[in-house]
């Protein structure tokens, strides 16, 4: 708990775990999920070299700006993946592949 | 104008074409006419430089200079001497007849005659112009017509044979470019060719790169860059297919002035800024010469295609050239300071270029008036020919034997000049490459018989005989081939003091020590 | 150039290439197509050659030597000097050339007449006397092989004159490529001593000899080199395949050129080059034409064209003037040289005159099948053709060695000269049998001819009555020629007709060669002086017994030719067939030839360009191999057209994993950035 | 004691995380993420970070989240709460992402990392907020900005062209 | 610089941020069908705020407390995307892909995007930089996703969100990780803590590296992170497509020359003279094989395909590649040869996409076959089309080769044992002349002659022209743009 290291594994394996879902989940929700996982490892990084680092809060302040950031791109994807939805019926990332080669 | 006048000779073609975009493009007459008379002036204009131009001054003469991109060093920098000149008078007079060969031309005319003027432009900017970074401008400004020229009014296979053409010689001017680059950052950061040849030698010197000698690297980048347009064996293969599909004009100045851009760079360039690298590649040069006149004597005996014939016969003249300058280093003091063979053998090639500039045009102008007519090249499908046209039998006799070196015109002098330079110093090569001699004999005779001689082919019985126009394109080279052959005089005495100048600097060169 | 020697000589070459220019641009065009250009042009040179020869004799004088000189070329150390040399050897050379000129542009008048090509052929002759002039007046090697090779092309457009036979264009292109092989070795020679001594000109080059800047065996291969382009022109062994060949062009050239002074340049070049010769390099030379002239010999015995016999009877008579060259004897080459012009000459009219005349005859009988040229087609023309006949025989006596004619002057030098030197090297002993066996041949193959062609009964009596002697510009040269076979004329002021001794002699005298060490020729001439009489008494006997021999078969046919042909087996067969040379020619060197020229080519269009600079191909498959295995048809696909193909195979591969699919993507991102921290890590 | 609880939430956040990826049906997928913010809002705590907590649970669980699952509901006709999700490549993304951790994991433990050590402040949000406009206040403008692109663009995207 | 202090360098944005609220504002009141006007407010605003750019007289300083810096050098970044910005609004008015559409939101998020290039440029903190490039990228995916019916665009923007998500995750954590080593987002301290001690050689260090390379890596589509670039070129509106291969291109690499100069070294080739890394990461090495591996890859596939779009997309790929080669020679030459590079790039590659944008309106297709005899169809258009496929090539006289003649140079510049990166690019070229040559061929070579002259109309003629004529003058006559780049050399940097 007062182990730098600690929170580093944890957010290590978000971090996997988040990409493992980006890269294996079909649908293009559950791969939004994985890019939200990556953001939190990444931002525990930032809060726990923060705490770690002498409490300098530029930390907390980009992990603040993740959150804000994670949103908007959140609701942007979001809003592409209903356009999808509507011209394809489908929100499956692996069938927009009409563009290839 | 005096003070101007390298410009005017090469911008005199553009302003050709600008006339030439002002023209209709239905009214193609006027569009020949203007392209003739822009190339007739340039003809003028080179004949005015040759008449004022000093044969005693070994250096540069009627030098333009202006400043152009001064931070990088770029200048534009004109001038001409001994060895450009009688290239400079070649282009121009080629281009002049290319206009009247290319007469017939009847689809895109107009854009044929700009690209051609165009064309015009770039051979003689890389022959005048004395700052290394606009002779690689010129040099690559020739690519572009070049390819649309060969591509658009050029045989069956066009595209094949101008996308290949363009390919190669890009490849070449590419590594070329890195070997400008790296004599500019070596050699005190100028492109001022004047003064490259004073820096290079000293400040090459004992540069390495790579654990090889810097002389080497650059010499090699820059001679695989020319030895695409000589061609030199291996990089030859470009050569046949551009020669056989491009349209006639285009196949001359091919033959007649692009391939002579190659040596020509080799001795302004290689020669000028490392005489310590021909020490080392002389002898790779006569060898590559020995391969060049045996390989394409042998292919050009096996073709069937007569313009195919004429373009391996081009491989096999310019294997002379490369014997004749390998020859230089014979005035070294290693070699006994024998300046006689060198001399000989310089002279000899530069002599050989311009020769086989006038011949190979002859050629593929014959070439070209009898497919005109016949529609076909194949040797074997002709046949008793010197019955049905006994002028261009007659002309045609003339233009074989002055390619297969017979005494009397001028290829014969230049070869023999190559041979006796080279032959003290590669006397194995020079003697093995004699049988180029007798294959250039014998294609040319096999080809000539079996076209001109026998029976006449019924097909042709009504074949008509070679036009006044046609006569005329021809006529000018086949004089200037008898009469240089007859009197070389006129012509060495132009060059002598300056490849005299290019063999001291080689003769007090000496081989690169180490790798 | 004040000098009247020089000046008439500039006349005499150049006279007629202006003829040849007038003929080849306007001749059609004028009356008659112009013949009386020529031949006004080349009746000049002979008057102008007659005077010089009379003044030469006024003079008297062995050393008689005028040389002029001008600069043709000058890059500062590379000079080259062409100039002019006369002296008695070349006066007497323009003489023989401008004569046999003379005499073919009028025998030309009838034989060629109706010809369709007929200006052209005058003017090839001008362009021909023009090059044989320049060969003679020569004073440097430059010249003398600009003129040699300008001889090789008149040669090359007067065989070929009836280019619409495939035979004649066949033999034209032979015998220009044929000499061309001679005439590497000579150029190569030039280039040896030049690289050595620094100049072309004789004299330097004898200087430069004298003063061993060149010796040794580079001079002997300089010299052998030198002689390879006399063995080319005169025809001699292994490159003796051409003349026979060359008798393809009209007969009138045959007489001009491949008899009389064409192929004598070789001799010519020989005799120049003596002084530079070492005795290795003359020993070669002496066996190469020793060999030649017998094994010419031996095929004409057996010819039955008479053009051919003539043909190889040249072949070995030249080969007699190189042995005689060889053996140190070449004052006696030049004699021989001489008389063979004008012997062999007369010979070759003669024959064209028969031959004419049959064509004539066969013309009239519409019988375009008949060779007109076969001997075997011939027979008793005798009284048909009294002034062809006597002139014809005349030149056979000569010709066979029978005193009281030229040939017997010149053989006997030869054979004197040869005997003399077996006699002081007896190791070549070869050399005088050579000689002798090769007198007994042509003295037989020579009667042979005659008996064949004028005596006995009419091979083809339907042709027979049609045979009429040839018209007077014919005849004229036949009688002029034969007159000239008779030994006074050089004998003169002398009439001992069983010794050279005469002007001849008394004017080209043999000098002692440059090279250092060489044997003088005062004491060549000695001991050939005592090798004279056995030599007169064998080539008599020798020649008295061909002549015999073929009486015998061919007159009173008491000997059966064909029984001694099938008795001698295989060895008549190989005399018909010339010893196969073309034929081996042909399947040893002009095939392969051929072979390798289309396998070069092959390799160059369909190996080298499709599949090295096109393919780089194994090089592709290799990249698409190691660019991801991600196509596999592009290594089956092998090698494809292009490095643009192969890039392309490499970039259609490198394509294949653009799939479209966005999370392939990110794996290969990630799959990317894990490489890139290796590499970093290792 | 908060050993203990901090062993506990750090499981919980790596357990629903692997749930999220791991699980079949979106809906629990979509739940799972819920602890796992959750979870990583304890690890804040944990971190002194009491405002990032906050931020964490408003913004994501009560923003993102709900974004996310309004998002499933619009693009799957609802008619019970499986709505199944299979994966892709699993294996390959698997070894990739393994190796990725191993290096991770690897290197993490003696990295030179730059550390000090402070006592706990007892809040953040004065000095966080004072950051934000002071140091900070470009970014915050221009994260403003961005929100209002985004909004701008979203709602584009979203609006049926007539 | 204290916030207030510089809101007074902060004109040019400040302009530009007023232009976009106006510009949405303005979109309020228009009926759908007026909606290009609001194109005609962004490109306004654009010429104003260049002209404040302009006039600035460029003081060296950091803004708003050390969070972006001003310099000459950003201020040559934002005048070229504001240059690509204004070509691609006057195309986007003429484009008809967009017809149908309502357009204010389009020239709004354009306005948004350059604010954040213009960002991107400036930034000397981690949080600007990923902020910068969030905002850039965000506003890609809608403008990528803009034809909403059609699929192709929808699919774009599918695959650009997903995959810039990812990637901005995957630097951010790389960011964060250098967090951790250096204690700071700034560039300057994080620079001082490497040299401190921080720099050593450490594979947490590597992977930090690597992470925030896939970010950038992406942004200016160098390989391996590349594989975006294809798929959303082609579906994306063509004029996007033009704009996203210049001007984000450009702003990433201004961003990459700063990070790995400032950070990554000790930031003396900044002043113009020679340069160490200040970590024993060989990364110089490791961009030099990027950047062959890019131009090689772009090259290599552009040759297979079928539409001119794509290769065009590949041919951008191919391009960064010549860019970053100049990047590890790590001297002044070789920054200033990208940025001359840029310019002439901008040109050529701008006009490229116009014809094929032109061709689009025409033909509603972009592949090969659709431009056979195009030449003689539209003469003006051929040979418009044909100098930007020579200066693409980088052929002389025209500016693509002054631009690779720069970079070889620098590259050349910096020793022999760079000499293999100059063959590369050589080679890449000669590569790159097969597919470029393809285009003429088809249109010149290929197809049949037409007698009917087309003449395009005046707005793209004006473009077209106002790319040419550059693109074959700057080959010539390049002096001013050699001015302007080194006048525009100089950095806020420290050393140390």
């Amino acid at each position: 708990m007062d182990q730098l290291v600690n929170y580093l594994y944890i957010s290590a394996i978000l971090f996997s775990l988040g990409l493992f879902g980006v890269i294996t989940r079909r649908n293009g929700i559950a791969v939004l999920m994985g890019v939200e996982l990556i953001l939190n490892a990444a931002n525990i990084n930032f809060v726990a070299f923060s705490r770690f680092g002498g409490m300098n809060l530029s930390g907390h302040v980009f992990s603040l700006f993740v959150i804000v950031l994670a949103a908007a791109e959140a609701a942007v994807a979001l809003a592409i993946i209903i356009t999808i939805y509507n011209s394809m019926q489908t929100v499956n990332v692996d069938d927009a592949s009409s563009m290839k080669q | 104008m005096e003070s101007n006048l390298l410009s005017l000779l090469v911008w005199m073609p553009v302003i050709g074409l600008l006339g030439i975009a002002l023209v209709p493009r239905h009214r193609t007459k006027e569009i020949k006419w203007i392209a003739a008379i822009a190339t007739g002036i340039q003809l003028v204009l080179a004949i005015v430089l040759w008449s004022k131009f000093d044969p005693s001054n070994a250096g540069l003469q009627f030098m333009e200079r202006a400043d152009w991109i001064p931070s990088f060093n770029i200048s534009y920098i004109l001038g001409v001497d001994g060895l450009s000149l009688p290239m400079v008078i070649l282009t121009a007079l080629l281009c002049f007849i290319g206009i009247f060969v290319s007469w017939k031309i009847d689809h895109a005319v107009k854009g044929y005659f700009a690209l051609f003027l165009l064309l015009d432009t770039g051979i003689m900017g890389v022959f005048l112009s004395m700052d290394f970074f606009l002779f690689y401008i010129f040099w690559e400004v020739m690519l572009l017509p070049m390819y649309f020229l060969i591509g658009m009014w050029g045989g069956p296979q066009r595209e094949y044979a101008a996308i290949k053409f363009f390919l190669y010689t890009l490849f070449g001017s590419v590594l070329m470019l890195i070997g400008i680059l790296g004599l500019y950052f070596t050699c005190g950061q100028t492109f001022d060719i004047q003064v490259l040849i004073q820096n290079a030698p000293e400040m090459l010197s004992g540069v390495m790169w790579w654990g090889m000698s810097a002389i080497k690297v650059i010499w090699v980048l820059l001679f695989i860059g020319f030895a695409i347009k000589v061609p030199v064996f291996p990089f030859h293969t470009w050569l046949p297919l551009a020669h056989v599909e491009a349209p006639t004009a285009i196949s001359v100045l091919l033959a007649g002035v692009l391939l002579k851009l190659g040596v020509y760079g080799i001795l302004r360039l290689n020669y000028g800024l490392m005489p310590d690298g021909v020490w080392w590649f002389a002898g790779a040069l006569a060898f590559l010469g020995l391969i060049n006149v045996v390989w394409g004597g042998l292919c050009a005996l096996a073709q069937t295609d007569l313009k195919k014939l004429v373009a391996y016969s081009s491989i096999n003249h310019m294997g002379y050239t490369l014997i004749g300058m390998a020859a230089v280093i014979a005035a070294g003091s290693a070699n006994g300071a024998n300046t006689t063979a060198a001399q000989a053998g310089l002279a000899g090639a530069v002599f050989q270029m311009f020769n086989h500039g006038t011949i190979s045009a002859m050629l593929f102008i014959l070439v070209g008036v009898i497919y005109d007519r016949a529609h076909h090249r194949e040797i074997n499908g002709f046949g008793g020919i010197a019955s049905q046209m006994p002028i261009y039998t007659g002309v045609t006799a003339l233009a074989f034997f002055a390619g297969l070196g017979l005494p009397g015109f001028s290829g014969f002098i230049s070869e023999a000049m190559c041979f006796i330079g080279a032959f003290p110093v590669f006397k194995g090569i020079v003697i093995a490459s004699t049988v180029g001699i007798l294959l250039n004999a014998a294609y040319f005779l096999w080809a000539f018989q079996r076209i001109f001689f026998g029976k006449l082919n019924e097909k042709y019985t009504e074949l008509p005989e070679i036009n006044a126009r046609e006569l005329f394109t021809v006529i000018p080279l086949a004089i200037i081939t008898v009469f240089l052959g007859v009197y070389p005089a006129p012509f060495l005495n132009l060059v002598k003091s300056t490849l005299n100048l290019i063999i001291e600097m080689v003769a007090s060169g000496s081989p690169i020590a180490g790798m | 150039m004040d000098n009247i020697y020089i000046n008439s000589s500039i006349v005499i070459l150049f006279l007629p290439l202006l003829a040849f220019i007038i003929q080849i641009f306007i001749g059609k065009r004028l009356p008659r197509q112009g013949d009386w250009v020529s031949i006004s042009a080349i009746l000049i040179t002979l008057f102008l050659a007659a005077y010089m020869f009379i003044s030469m004799l006024s003079q008297y004088d062995p050393n008689f030597k005028h040389e002029s000189s001008f600069m043709w070329m000058d890059l500062g150390d590379f000079k080259i000097q062409l100039g002019f040399l006369v002296d008695n050897i070349t006066i007497i050379m323009l003489l023989v050339v401008a004569l046999i000129s003379s005499c073919t542009h009028i025998f030309s008048l009838k034989y060629l007449e109706g010809d369709i090509r007929y200006s052209r052929y005058y003017a090839y002759l001008g362009l021909f006397t023009f090059s044989m002039n320049g060969i003679v007046l020569a004073n440097n090697l430059v010249s003398m092989y600009i003129f040699w090779e300008l001889v090789g092309v008149s040669s090359y457009l007067l065989i070929g004159h009836w280019f619409e036979k495939d035979s004649a264009a066949n033999a034209a292109k032979k015998a220009f490529l044929t000499n061309r092989v001679g005439d590497i070795g000579f150029f190569i020679g030039i280039m040896t001593i030049f690289t050595a001594v620094g100049s072309f000109a004789f004299t330097d080059i004898f200087e430069g000899v004298a003063i061993g800047s060149i010796e040794g065996a580079t001079l002997t291969f300089a010299g052998i080199c030198l002689f390879a382009g006399a063995m080319g022109k005169s025809s001699q062994f292994p490159l003796h395949i051409w003349l026979p060949d060359a008798m393809e062009g009209p007969t009138p050239v045959s007489a001009l050129m491949h008899a009389a002074t064409m192929v004598a340049a070789g001799v010519y070049l020989s005799v120049r080059i003596f002084p530079l010769m070492t005795p290795d390099a003359l020993l070669f030379v002496a066996y190469i034409g020793g060999f030649t002239a017998l094994f010419a010999a031996a095929i004409a015995l057996t010819q039955n064209d008479i053009k051919k016999v003539l043909a190889y009877s040249t072949v070995s008579q030249l080969g007699y003037m190189i042995l005689a060259v060889g053996t140190g004897v070449y004052t006696a080459a030049f004699f021989h040289l001489l008389t063979h012009a004008m012997f062999k000459a007369n010979l070759f009219f003669g024959s064209g005159s028969v031959i004419h005349s049959m064509h004539h005859a066969l013309h009239k009988k519409h019988d375009h099948k008949t060779d007109p040229q076969d001997m075997r087609n011939m027979g008793g023309f005798k009284e048909k053709m009294p002034i062809t006949f006597w002139s014809m025989t005349i030149s056979t006596l000569a010709i066979a060695g029978v005193p009281f004619f030229s040939g017997f002057l010149s053989k006997d030098a030869i054979l004197g000269g040869t005997l003399s030197f077996a006699q002081q090297h007896p190791q070549h002993f070869l050399l005088p049998m050579f000689g002798f066996g090769a007198a007994a041949m042509t003295a037989f193959y020579m009667f042979r001819m005659i008996f064949m062609t004028f005596y006995g009964k009419p091979q083809m009596p339907e042709l027979y009555k049609d045979i009429h002697e040839s018209p007077r510009e014919m005849t004229g040269p036949l009688v002029l020629l034969g007159s000239l076979s008779i030994f006074i004329f050089y004998t003169l002021p002398y009439f001992n007709p069983f010794s050279t001794h005469g002007w001849f002699t008394d004017l080209v005298v043999a000098k002692d060669s440059f090279v250092p060490g060489n044997i003088s020729a005062h004491e060549i001439a000695e001991h050939a002086h005592h090798a004279h009489m056995p030599a007169l008494v064998l080539s008599l006997s020798v020649a008295g017994l061909g002549i015999l021999v073929a009486g015998l078969m061919y007159l009173k046919k008491s000997l059966s030719a064909d029984a001694w042909a099938n008795n001698s087996g295989p060895l008549y067969k190989l005399s018909l067939n010339k010893f196969y040379f073309d034929e081996n020619y042909d399947r040893f060197l002009y095939q392969p030839l051929m072979k390798l020229a289309d396998k070069v080519a092959y390799f160059d269009w369909e190996l080298y360009d499709k599949y090295f600079i096109n393919g780089f191909g194994r090089i592709t498959s290799w990249l698409s191999d190691i660019s991801g295995k991600f196509d596999f048809d592009g290594i089956d696909q092998g090698l494809v057209d292009g490095v643009g193909r192969s890039a392309k195979q490499v970039g259609h591969s490198l394509r294949n994993i653009q799939t479209g699919r966005i999370q392939n993507y990110i794996l290969y991102v990630l799959a990317g950035a894990i490489l890139m921290i290796i590499i970093q890590a290792v | 004691m908060s050993e203990l609880a901090f062993w506990s939430v750090a499981f919980v956040t790596v357990a629903s995380a692997g749930m999220v990826v791991f699980s079949g049906q979106l809906i629990y997928s979509a739940i799972a993420l819920l602890f796992t913010l959750l979870g990583v809002a304890g690890l804040y705590i944990f971190l002194w970070a009491d405002f990032m907590a906050g931020v964490q649970v408003m913004v994501y669980i009560g923003g993102i989240l709900v974004l996310i699952i309004f998002g499933i509901m619009l693009t799957h006709k609802i008619v019970s709460v499986k709505i199944s999700q299979s994966n892709v490549q699993r294996k390959l993304g698997a070894v990739v992402v393994g190796i990725f951790l191993i290096f991770l994991t690897s290197s993490i433990g003696d990295a030179p990392w730059f550390q000090m050590v402070t006592t706990e402040p007892s809040e953040t949000v004065r000095t966080v907020g004072r950051l934000l406009m002071t140091k900070y206040l470009l970014p915050f403008e221009v994260a403003s900005i961005l929100l209002l692109g985004s909004l701008i663009g979203a709602a584009m995207l979203s609006r049926k062209e007539e | 610089m204290n916030n207030l202090q510089s809101l007074s360098l902060y004109l040019p944005e400040l302009i530009l941020t007023v232009t976009v609220l106006s510009a949405i504002v303005f979109d309020l009141f228009l009926p759908k069908e007026k909606s290009p006007k609001v194109g005609w407010l962004v490109f306004g605003g654009l010429i104003l705020s260049g002209m404040a750019i302009w006039v600035q007289k460029s003081p060296t300083t950091t803004l708003f407390m050390d969070a972006i810096v001003l310099d000459p050098f950003a201020q040559f970044f934002k005048l070229l995307i504001i240059l690509a910005t204004l070509f691609v609004i006057i195309a986007s008015q003429v484009n008809s892909e967009l017809d149908g559409y309502s357009q204010g939101e389009y020239y709004s998020l354009l306005g948004i995007l350059v604010f954040g290039l213009f960002l991107m440029v400036s930034s000397v903190d981690l949080i600007s930089v990923y902020l910068s490039l969030e905002v850039v990228s965000i506003m890609s995916f809608i403008l990528s996703g803009y034809l909403k019916n059609d699929k192709r665009s929808n699919e774009s923007a599918l695959k650009y969100v997903i995959y810039g998500a990812f990637s901005s995750g995957v630097m951010l954590y790389g960011m964060s990780l250098i967090y951790g080593i250096a204690g700071s987002t700034n560039f300057f301290e994080i620079q001082n803590q490497l040299v401190g001690g921080g720099g050593e050689y450490h594979l947490i260090f590597v992977i930090a590296v690597v992470m925030i390379l896939v970010g950038f890596g992406y942004k200016i589509s160098m390989v391996p992170f590349h594989f975006w670039t294809p798929d959303v070129y082609e579906g994306a509106p063509t004029t996007i497509t033009a704009f996203l291969s210049v001007a984000p291109k450009a702003g990433g690499l201004a961003l990459f020359i700063r990070f790995f100069h400032q950070v990554m070294g000790d930031g003396v080739a900044l002043e113009g003279n020679g340069f160490l890394t200040t970590t024993e990461l060989p990364w110089p090495q490791m961009v030099a094989v990027l950047a062959v591996a890019t131009m090689t890859l772009g090259n290599l596939v552009a040759l297979q395909q079928k539409s001119i779009k794509r290769m065009l997309a590949y041919s951008s790929i191919a391009h960064a590649g010549y860019m970053l080669m100049a990047l590890p020679v790590l001297s002044a030459d070789g920054i200033q040869s990208i940025m001359i590079y840029l310019v002439m790039y901008l040109f050529m590659n701008l006009g490229a996409f116009f014809v094929v944008l032109y061709v689009k309106n025409k033909t509603g297709n972009e592949t090969f076959e659709d431009y056979s005899g195009l030449g003689w169809k539209m003469p003006i258009l051929g040979i418009v089309m044909t100098v930007f496929m020579v200066s693409l090539t980088g052929l002389p006289p025209t500016a693509g080769f002054i631009g690779k003649f720069y970079i070889f140079a620098s590259v050349i510049k910096g020793g022999s044992q760079f000499y293999w990166l100059a063959f590369f690019g050589a080679f890449n070229s000669v590569i790159s002349l097969y597919y470029y040559f393809r285009v003429v061929k088809v249109m010149y070579l290929e197809g049949a002659k037409s007698d009917i002259i087309e003449s395009p109309n005046q707005p793209i003629l004006g473009l077209l022209l106002a790319t040419s004529v550059p693109s074959l003058f700057l080959g010539i006559y390049w002096q001013p743009v050699i001015k302007w780049v080194e006048n525009s050399f100089h950095f806020f940097t420290q050393i140390l």
